[in-house]
């Protein structure tokens, strides 16, 4: 498929601003034309992005639909959006969790106009932050996308909704303002180094940096992202925000958020740094161990079923960092595909969660029992959720787990068999926390006449039921599209600065396209 | 001898421009009071005249008035800021007069004196035409500040600023004397070339008192808050930005390129930049008065803009430049915004009593929003590329724990802006607030928005401007 | 001639007065007072000074200050006026609305 | 043959399907389907099976499932002498199984009905996944699948507290072993590059001594989940919870054994780790002790079968642990005739006494239930090892294995064993079928099942009669056609195993299994048909022992105490509540808190009171001043 000189990814960014537009001038009494409006958005977002999977050329590492306009021309920033193995299933998640998102947010009846601006704004930056390889537009999309997400939990969440929206907002703050000196710095020496002032991503990889400094802009990058992924011990505000936030609002956070902190590793954390990769190898290795088994454990003994999922994301994210500090083949693969397949499976708990709580509007596990009788379906699904949680196989969560700690044992072996006790855990408090819900006898007489699932919630369970086979029985498309830029990854992360990304050929450029039309 | 060449008044122009529209102000005013309502837009046009004028002599350099007047580019570009904040104050506060049955002409012809004698702060080439004009200033804000005279918080935080501004200023007129006895004379430019002797330095110091006093700088700042929270609220919007700017640019015109940073101040400004943050912060974390909030942080933004002048260096001095340009922007709109919600008699600045504002009054709500979040220093609004670039600068001076003090502070900050969203989005509405936005005011605020994000979105215009405006 | 150090001595003294009645009197016309006081200060050295070089600057500089300090007597007068009226007094203890 | 290998895969996967997304069209029809699902592919396997007799092999990709760099799965299948035994073992049992349950759970609901066969077809999907399986990591997928089926299935009931918990804890339970498969999977991949069996065997001689022990000894850790045994059986007994055909075809013919299964087929590396196999067969012999004890005293009928399969997976892994893996999956061949006859036997009573399974409580049902009765005995005889039935061949051809290898206090225990068994299980029989009904009400409702279900079960007594003569076979019978595959590999290891019937001492050996069996079911006639001596005296006599095989020497108990209630404790009490709450949040909230509190502070110097305000600005020159000159 040939995109021509189609500026998608500027169309993706921005294409769900044209929805707020369209919104704000919605009477905010029309509710449902507001809700129609946003999800026809969405969904004509996702329609857009899917050419990004058909269009992108396999075997090669480079950034592919790059797009790159000058930004703040006297600061050397350019408008550089480009996506390579690595992000181009994270923007797939992020439509798709952003349209089932959407229509999972049919419950929410208090200011449904700023919600759903609220939505589509979120949906622009995070596109955003996994597109842009400029390091302020970056770091621009990453910080603004906080504004929305705040008011998300903030506006429409539960009962301590603001202390959880305040903790998430400055405790990703705290983080990123470190990042933010990290990446002034590296923007002076690259201006020492060439003369030329850049926040390129592949300029500023080229960087040959002072050894002794290299730890501290390592740790004020790790901090940052580590808390946004959350690795422990920084993940206190994750089981506030997810309890807290609305049900879409858990979704987005759990599934595209968290793993905006494993991508900002990816790309700029190792990447930048290959000598303090090394050097605090085992230290995030234990971290991310710790993680593991610690969210697990705790997981292990949630009252409230959104904490619960929320926990086991910690433990979830925590083998995603493994695999990613692991650094071969197979466990980055893994741990990439983990990313999302954890966006998809805890996605889709916490939709189900959501669902429940519309209907009872509690999450409490001992208010529940005896569920699987009333609502099969809702039971079903919910049962494939888990599994795909607690990685079994053929569902994707298996894949990405098992071929993270595989490859993670090759290269340290201690650290992979205490990951390995999560499969043994997550069943634990999955399973556990499944049969307090839905098995035994009905109990408690107001879930006697609890409805199963109806149309929508059904569609939206069904399409998100989709990715979890597909991924778990032919992960192939995902992992050769992965492959070349996990392989570039892992050699710049060990430090084979030969390997430096180099620009595509061809240049989409937006103003220059928009004259080519005109002058048609 | 001639008292004054041709070439020393045309230079002058603009102020001129606006001494004449204050002084018609003021007769119109005296003679029909009917026709008061008007005077905002006449003020306007004196500004827009005024700014045309600017315009027109923009890089013409020179000295006028023998040594006391310098303009150059910085100068122009100086007046363009506080034209632009004279010209939003007046255009807006028509609603707020009307609203307070203050629509007196004596309110623009105040803000006109008080613009144009920032226009000479900024060009100034002595120390004495400095001195001369920050009093003029003074003595407009002064009475500005008590403008609403039978409002009791007016009336003392006008007497709060008399008197410690006063008192303040007197410091400064014994620094300059001793200066004066120091360097021989009160130029800038034989300052510059003085021996520093210890004298001199603490005359310096001293002069340097009523400088960090209008900056609200920290130990100096102890009327801001009382002074920020008592003033009318347009007053408050004027004061804060353009006055502060019109010091800014003092402060690059003098301590920076002239005497230089490194040996002379730094020491002095990272002790004052640390406090400001600190103490600026720090008191806004628990301020229930939103104007009072604002006044806290503007302090922690004079010790964001003193990391940037700390620097010393050229980046430095644009950073700062663009610092106050962006500060201006922020907080003229996020008073003017204020002004509005605040309703009849400024009763309602309490978080408690703006609470849910945001669901009748959504974009009113949202507009404060960006101007706090710009505040805050979030991307995509000016504020963060003004503190970014003021950070960078410093960064680059390798004043690498300043930065690293100033990023957690503003991390720190973000709790407060924060706690404002927080009321005014995630509340119910606990009682009906009946507030009437009127045009002038919506205008101001729509645009001030606009400039905010654009801006802070696509910053080159206006950052080049800035920095094309230092030599 | 008396020497410049002497003038700025007195200078200082006068200054410190006007400074030290600022900071303990209660009565905003006094503290005004003092302030004029502690202008006058330094006033004294700027014509000092003059007197020293022999040249105008520091004379007409205190006849500038002079004219300031009379435009902020007059506006500050209105100020404790206007706060007599309100608050029944010029003791500053009664400006106590605004703290923290 | 691929094709061939596809349809025995796929179809009871289609039936699967079918039941489950349109359960509620299929409702009471859903036999129509499932039945048919398994029979195809049992005929289909039969297919199979005489190709590989005929010598054929196969062994290939359909497509490839994971591949990163040089770590490669396909979805693959192997057809080889093995799996063709198990395919054909696993289908036929389930056809039976399957047609019984049409009989058996007339009783649930519409949905309720589609549902089961939905999870039975699914079930041996996965079975047969795992045996058909060219690699570990697919033979891991069917592995955790039946895990799956089994969980849903004694969940079935799942408004039973015990059914949910039961199905809770065999999940668990089999994750922690797999745990161990998994971990050996790594090694596997580390230290060989593949974990595709062809190329793990052709290379497995690379293996160190150490490697290849922690590697086999890790697979063994899946097995003991898997094939409960000791320390993982726990989950069995319990697992009787489910519909009673479910018993019969997971937890006693087929999904238990796959355990064993995956030793043999991994029998290239047990080969090279001597101590593993003596781990595995030691295991094995105590389990199977340990397991038949408990079942001694059982009065449950069902949770006797479950040890009573414990304790044969013992005998099981005896058999591949010294080496002799054909021994060891003959058993498990003949094993799936008659337990899974008894338990369809059992669940036959429990149907005609709506779900009463106390021991205590029948007695004297042969007059009710004649069919049943017999096919039982059929079975129990078959397991107690009585010739010429099929328990015999194969559990003789073990304990043969067993001494001839040198092991003789495993062989000791194995006999025992035996009489223990013949012991138990016709202390059941006499308990139920025979003597004086104990309650009469339960005596009153009992009557024979339709031929729906006496038909499966006339069938499978007709296997376990008669299966276990194929170790007459030319060729070495069965276990030869095996040892086809075992030998290529053996480097005769294990000369003298197989074929051991014709020595002298061999006889022997035999005289006294089948001696030690006569003898068990003689002291259970005599005790229960006779009272003599009378089970309640020594009962008491024996209090102690009684009551703690009773409680099955509460191991239930000592794991909760031991690894469950401290977990829970730990992660609720300090983790969660301390570590999380009090010192990580708390650490996060305080600095926030701090702030305030700073805040609150700070701001209390603007006092709003102007000649202090004039003090700080005296104060702030002081100070800077002072800076000045100091700096």
């Amino acid at each position: 498929m040939e995109m021509g000189n189609f500026p998608i990814l500027s169309v993706l960014t921005f294409f769900p601003l044209v929805g707020v537009a369209i919104i704000a001038f919605i009477n905010r009494e029309n509710v449902n034309v507001i809700r129609w409006t946003a999800f026809v958005i969405s969904v004509i977002e996702f329609i857009i992005s899917i050419p990004l999977y058909f269009a992108f050329k396999l075997g090669t590492p480079q950034f592919q639909f790059v797009e790159k306009l000058p930004w703040i021309k006297s600061w050397g920033a350019y408008y550089y959006m480009g996506i390579d193995g690595i992000t181009l299933f994270l923007v797939l998640l992020t439509t798709f969790l952003t349209m089932l998102s959407i229509l999972a947010s049919w419950s929410i009846n208090k200011r449904v106009k700023e919600y759903m601006i609220s939505f589509l704004f979120l949906e622009t930056t995070m596109i955003g932050v996994f597109c842009a390889l400029d390091l302020l537009l970056f770091y621009l999309f990453w910080e603004v996308m906080l504004i929305p997400m705040f008011l998300l939990i903030g506006v429409w969440g539960g009962p301590r909704r603001v202390y959880a929206a305040i903790k998430f907002f400055l405790y990703t703050m705290v983080g990123s303002v470190l990042m933010l000196g990290a990446i002034i710095y590296l923007y002076w020496m690259h201006y020492k180094a060439t003369g030329t002032l850049s926040f390129e991503l592949m300029e500023l990889l080229k960087l040959k940096l002072d050894p002794r400094v290299v730890p501290f802009l390592f740790l004020a990058f790790a901090l940052a992202f580590a808390i946004k992924v959350p690795m422990w011990p920084f993940h206190t505000w994750l089981p506030d925000a997810h309890v807290e936030a609305p049900t879409a609002g858990s979704v987005i956070l759990a599934g595209i958020l968290l793993k905006m902190g494993t991508y900002g590793f990816m790309r700029f954390c190792m990447p930048f740094f290959p000598a303090a990769v090394q050097k605090f190898a085992i230290l995030f290795l234990a971290l991310a161990v710790i993680g593991i088994i610690y969210g697990a454990l705790v997981a292990l003994v949630q009252e409230d079923i959104k904490k619960l999922v929320a926990y086991s994301s910690v433990s979830h994210l925590g083998t995603c960092m493994l695999g990613l500090f692991a650094l071969n083949l197979q466990s980055v693969s893994g741990g990439l595909l983990q990313m999302i397949n954890h966006g998809i499976s805890t996605g889709a708990l916490f939709l189900l969660v959501g669902m429940i709580y519309d209907r009872r509007h509690t999450r409490l596990i001992k208010e529940y029992g005896g569920i699987a009788k009333v609502m099969p379906i809702y039971a079903t699904f919910f049962m494939i959720a888990v599994f795909s949680s607690c990685g079994l196989p053929g569902l994707n969560g298996f894949v990405g787990e098992f071929l993270t700690l595989l490859g993670a044992f090759k290269t340290y072996p201690l650290f992979a068999v205490l990951g390995a006790t999560a499969t043994v855990l997550s069943a634990a408090y999955l399973l556990w926390m499944y049969k307090r819900v839905f098995f035994h006898e009905i109990t408690n007489p107001e879930n006697m006449k609890l409805k199963d699932l109806n149309l929508r919630e059904f569609i939206i369970m069904v399409l998100i039921v989709i990715p979890m086979f597909w991924i778990g029985l032919y992960p192939k498309p995902f992992l050769e599209r992965m492959q070349p830029s996990v392989e570039a990854f892992i050699k710049l992360a060990k430090g084979e600065k030969s390997v430096v990304y180099q620009m595509e050929g061809r240049k989409v450029n937006l103003a220059s396209l928009i004259s080519e039309k005109l002058e048609r | 001898m001639v008292l004054a060449s041709t070439k020393d008044i045309y230079l002058i122009l603009p102020e001129i421009a606006l001494l004449v529209t204050a002084a018609v102000v003021v007769i119109v005013d005296a003679y029909s009071r009917k026709r008061g309502s008007f005077l905002n837009i006449l003020s306007s046009i004196g500004v827009i005249v005024a700014a045309y004028l600017n315009f027109k002599l923009y890089g013409d350099h020179g000295y006028a008035f023998g040594s006391i007047i310098y303009r150059d580019k910085l100068a122009y570009f100086a007046n363009y800021v506080f034209l632009f904040c004279a010209f939003i104050t007046c255009f807006y506060a028509r609603d707020y007069l009307l609203r307070e049955n203050r629509d007196y002409g004596e309110f623009y012809a105040l803000v006109l004196f008080a613009t144009l004698s920032m226009m000479f702060v900024a060009s100034s080439a002595s120390l004495l035409m400095f001195f001369l004009s920050l009093e003029v200033v003074s003595v407009c804000l002064y009475a500005l500040a008590g403008f609403v005279r039978d409002r009791d918080l007016c009336v003392e935080s006008a007497l709060k600023y008399l008197l410690v501004g006063a008192f303040s200023a007197a410091f400064s007129v014994l620094g300059m004397a001793m200066v004066y006895y120091a360097a021989g004379s009160l130029d800038i430019s034989a300052i510059s070339r003085a021996d520093i002797t210890p004298f001199l330095a603490v005359g310096l110091v001293l002069f340097a008192v009523s400088i960090f006093f209008k900056l609200s700088a920290a130990p100096f700042h102890f009327w801001a808050p009382d002074v920020y929270q008592g003033a009318p609220a347009p007053v408050t919007g004027f004061m804060m930005t353009a006055a502060k700017a019109a010091i800014f640019f003092f402060v690059v015109r003098f301590f920076m390129m002239a005497l230089g940073v490194k040996e002379l101040w730094l020491s002095v400004l990272i002790f004052v930049s640390v406090v400001s943050m600190v103490i600026g912060n720090f008191s806004a974390i628990r301020q229930m008065d939103v104007k009072r909030l604002l006044a806290y942080s503007s302090i922690a933004h004079a010790g964001y803009a003193m990391v940037a002048i700390a620097s010393g260096t050229k980046y430095g001095e644009v950073a700062t430049v663009f610092y106050a340009v962006a500060y201006c922007l922020m907080n003229l709109g996020a008073f003017a915004v204020i002004s509005v919600l605040a309703g009849k008699d400024e009763r309602y600045v309490n978080l408690e009593d703006l609470q849910g504002v945001a669901v009748e009054h959504p974009v009113l709500a949202a507009a404060l929003g960006v101007f706090l979040f710009s505040l805050a220093g979030m991307p995509g609004t000016i504020g963060f590329i003004s503190k970014f670039y003021a950070f960078a600068a410093a960064f680059k001076a390798g004043l690498y724990g300043l930065v690293l003090f100033a990023l957690i502070n503003s991390a720190i900050a973000a709790y407060y802006y924060l706690k404002v969203v927080y009321y005014m989005f995630m509340r119910e509405p606990k009682k009906s607030i009946n507030v009437q936005v009127g045009v002038a005011t919506g205008i101001a605020v729509l645009l001030l928005v606009a400039v905010v994000i654009q801006s802070g979105i696509t910053p080159d215009y206006l950052f080049n401007f800035a920095r094309m405006s230092l030599p | 001639m008396i020497p410049v150090s002497w003038i700025f001595a007195l200078s200082v003294l006068v200054f410190a007065t006007g400074a030290l009645g600022v900071l303990i009197r209660k009565n905003a016309i006094v503290m005004f007072l003092c302030i004029e006081l502690m202008l006058n200060g330094a006033n004294i050295f700027f014509v000092g000074v003059s007197k020293m070089r022999g040249a105008a600057e520091g004379h007409i500089f205190v006849l500038f200050m002079m004219a300031i300090a009379a435009a902020e007597a007059a506006i500050g007068m209105a100020i404790i006026t206007a706060f007599y009226r309100r608050k029944g007094g010029v003791e500053v203890d009664r400006a106590d609305l605004m703290k923290w | 043959m691929l094709k061939l290998i596809l349809a025995v895969i796929l179809i009871p996967l289609a039936g699967a399907m079918i039941n489950g997304l349109f359960c509620w069209k299929t409702k009471r029809k859903a036999h129509l389907i499932a039945v048919p699902a398994i029979a195809i592919p049992a005929v289909i396997s039969l297919v199979l099976f005489w190709k590989v007799a005929h010598g054929q092999r196969f062994d290939g990709t359909f497509y490839w499932w994971i591949s990163v760099g040089n770590f490669r799965i396909p979805i693959g299948f192997l057809l080889d002498e093995l799996s063709a035994v198990m395919i054909v073992t696993v289908t036929f049992v389930a056809t039976w199984i399957h047609i019984y349950s049409i009989g058996y759970m007339d009783h649930e609901t519409d949905r309720g009905y589609a549902k089961y066969f939905c999870y039975l077809n699914f079930f041996v999907f996965f079975m047969l996944t795992l045996v058909l399986a060219n690699n570990y990591l697919l033979m891991f997928v069917g592995w955790e699948g039946v895990g799956l089926c089994s969980y849903l299935l004694i969940g079935y009931w799942y408004e039973k507290a015990s059914a949910a918990n039961a199905g809770m804890k065999a999940f668990i339970t089999n994750r922690v072993g797999d745990f161990g498969f998994m971990i050996a999977l790594f090694l596997l991949y580390k230290h060989l590059g593949s974990l595709i069996y062809h190329d793990v065997f052709a290379s497995a001689h690379e293996l160190t001594l150490p490697l290849a022990t922690l590697i086999t000894l890790l697979l063994f850790m899946g097995a003991t989940g898997k094939s409960a045994q000791i320390p993982l059986y726990v989950w069995l007994p319990d697992a009787m919870e489910g519909p009673t055909p479910v018993s019969s075809l997971i937890h006693a013919a087929t999904m238990v054994t796959a355990g064993v299964y995956m030793v043999a087929r991994s029998h290239v590396l047990y080969n090279l780790a001597p101590f593993s196999m003596e781990v595995v067969a030691s295991i094995g012999a105590a389990t199977a002790m340990f397991a038949a004890s408990m079942a001694l005293v059982n009065n449950d009928l069902k949770r006797v079968l479950a040890y009573s399969t414990v304790s044969q997976l013992g005998y099981m892994f005896v058999g591949v642990g010294v080496g002799a893996y054909a021994a060891g999956v003959f058993h498990l061949f003949t094993h799936a005739f008659f337990k899974g006859l008894m338990f369809l036997c059992a669940g036959s009573v429990m149907h005609a006494l709506h779900g009463e399974l106390d021991m205590q409580k029948m007695g004297g049902l042969y007059n009710k239930m004649k069919i049943t009765a017999i096919t039982f005995i059929i079975g129990a005889l078959a397991i107690s090892g009585v010739p010429p039935l099929a328990g015999f061949w194969s559990k003789d051809s073990i304990l043969h294995h067993a001494f001839v290898s040198g092991h003789k206090i495993i062989w000791f225990v194995g006999t025992v064993t035996a009489a223990m068994t013949a012991f138990y299980m016709f202390r059941l029989i006499f308990l139920t079928f025979f003597g004086e009904p104990r309650d009469k009400h339960i005596y009153e409702i009992a009557h024979e099942n339709p031929p729906v279900m006496t038909i499966p079960l006339m069938v499978l007594a007709f296997f376990s009669a008669t299966v276990g003569l194929l170790a007459l076979l030319p060729g070495g019978g069965f276990e030869g056609f095996l040892n086809r595959l075992f030998e290529a590999a053996h480097h005769g290891a294990e000369h003298a195993a197989h074929g051991g019937h014709e020595a002298g001492g061999a006889a022997v050996l035999i005289l006294i299994s089948v001696l030690v069996a006569f003898m068990g079911i003689g002291l259970a006639y005599a005790m229960y048909m006779k009272h003599t001596p009378d089970p309640k005296k020594l009962t008491e006599r024996f209090r102690p022992i009684y009551t703690l095989l009773y409680n099955r020497y509460y191991v239930d108990e000592l794991y909760f105490a031991l690894f469950i209630n401290p977990t829970v404790g730990i992660s609720r009490h300090v983790l969660w509540k301390i570590v999380d709450v009090l010192i990580i949040d708390g650490i996060v909230n305080g600095v926030a808190r701090l702030c305030s509190l700073v805040g609150n502070l700070i701001r209390k110097i603007h006092t709003g009171f102007i000649p202090d305000y004039a003090w700080a600005i005296l104060v702030g020159i002081i100070i800077v001043c002072g800076l000045k000159i100091i700096f």
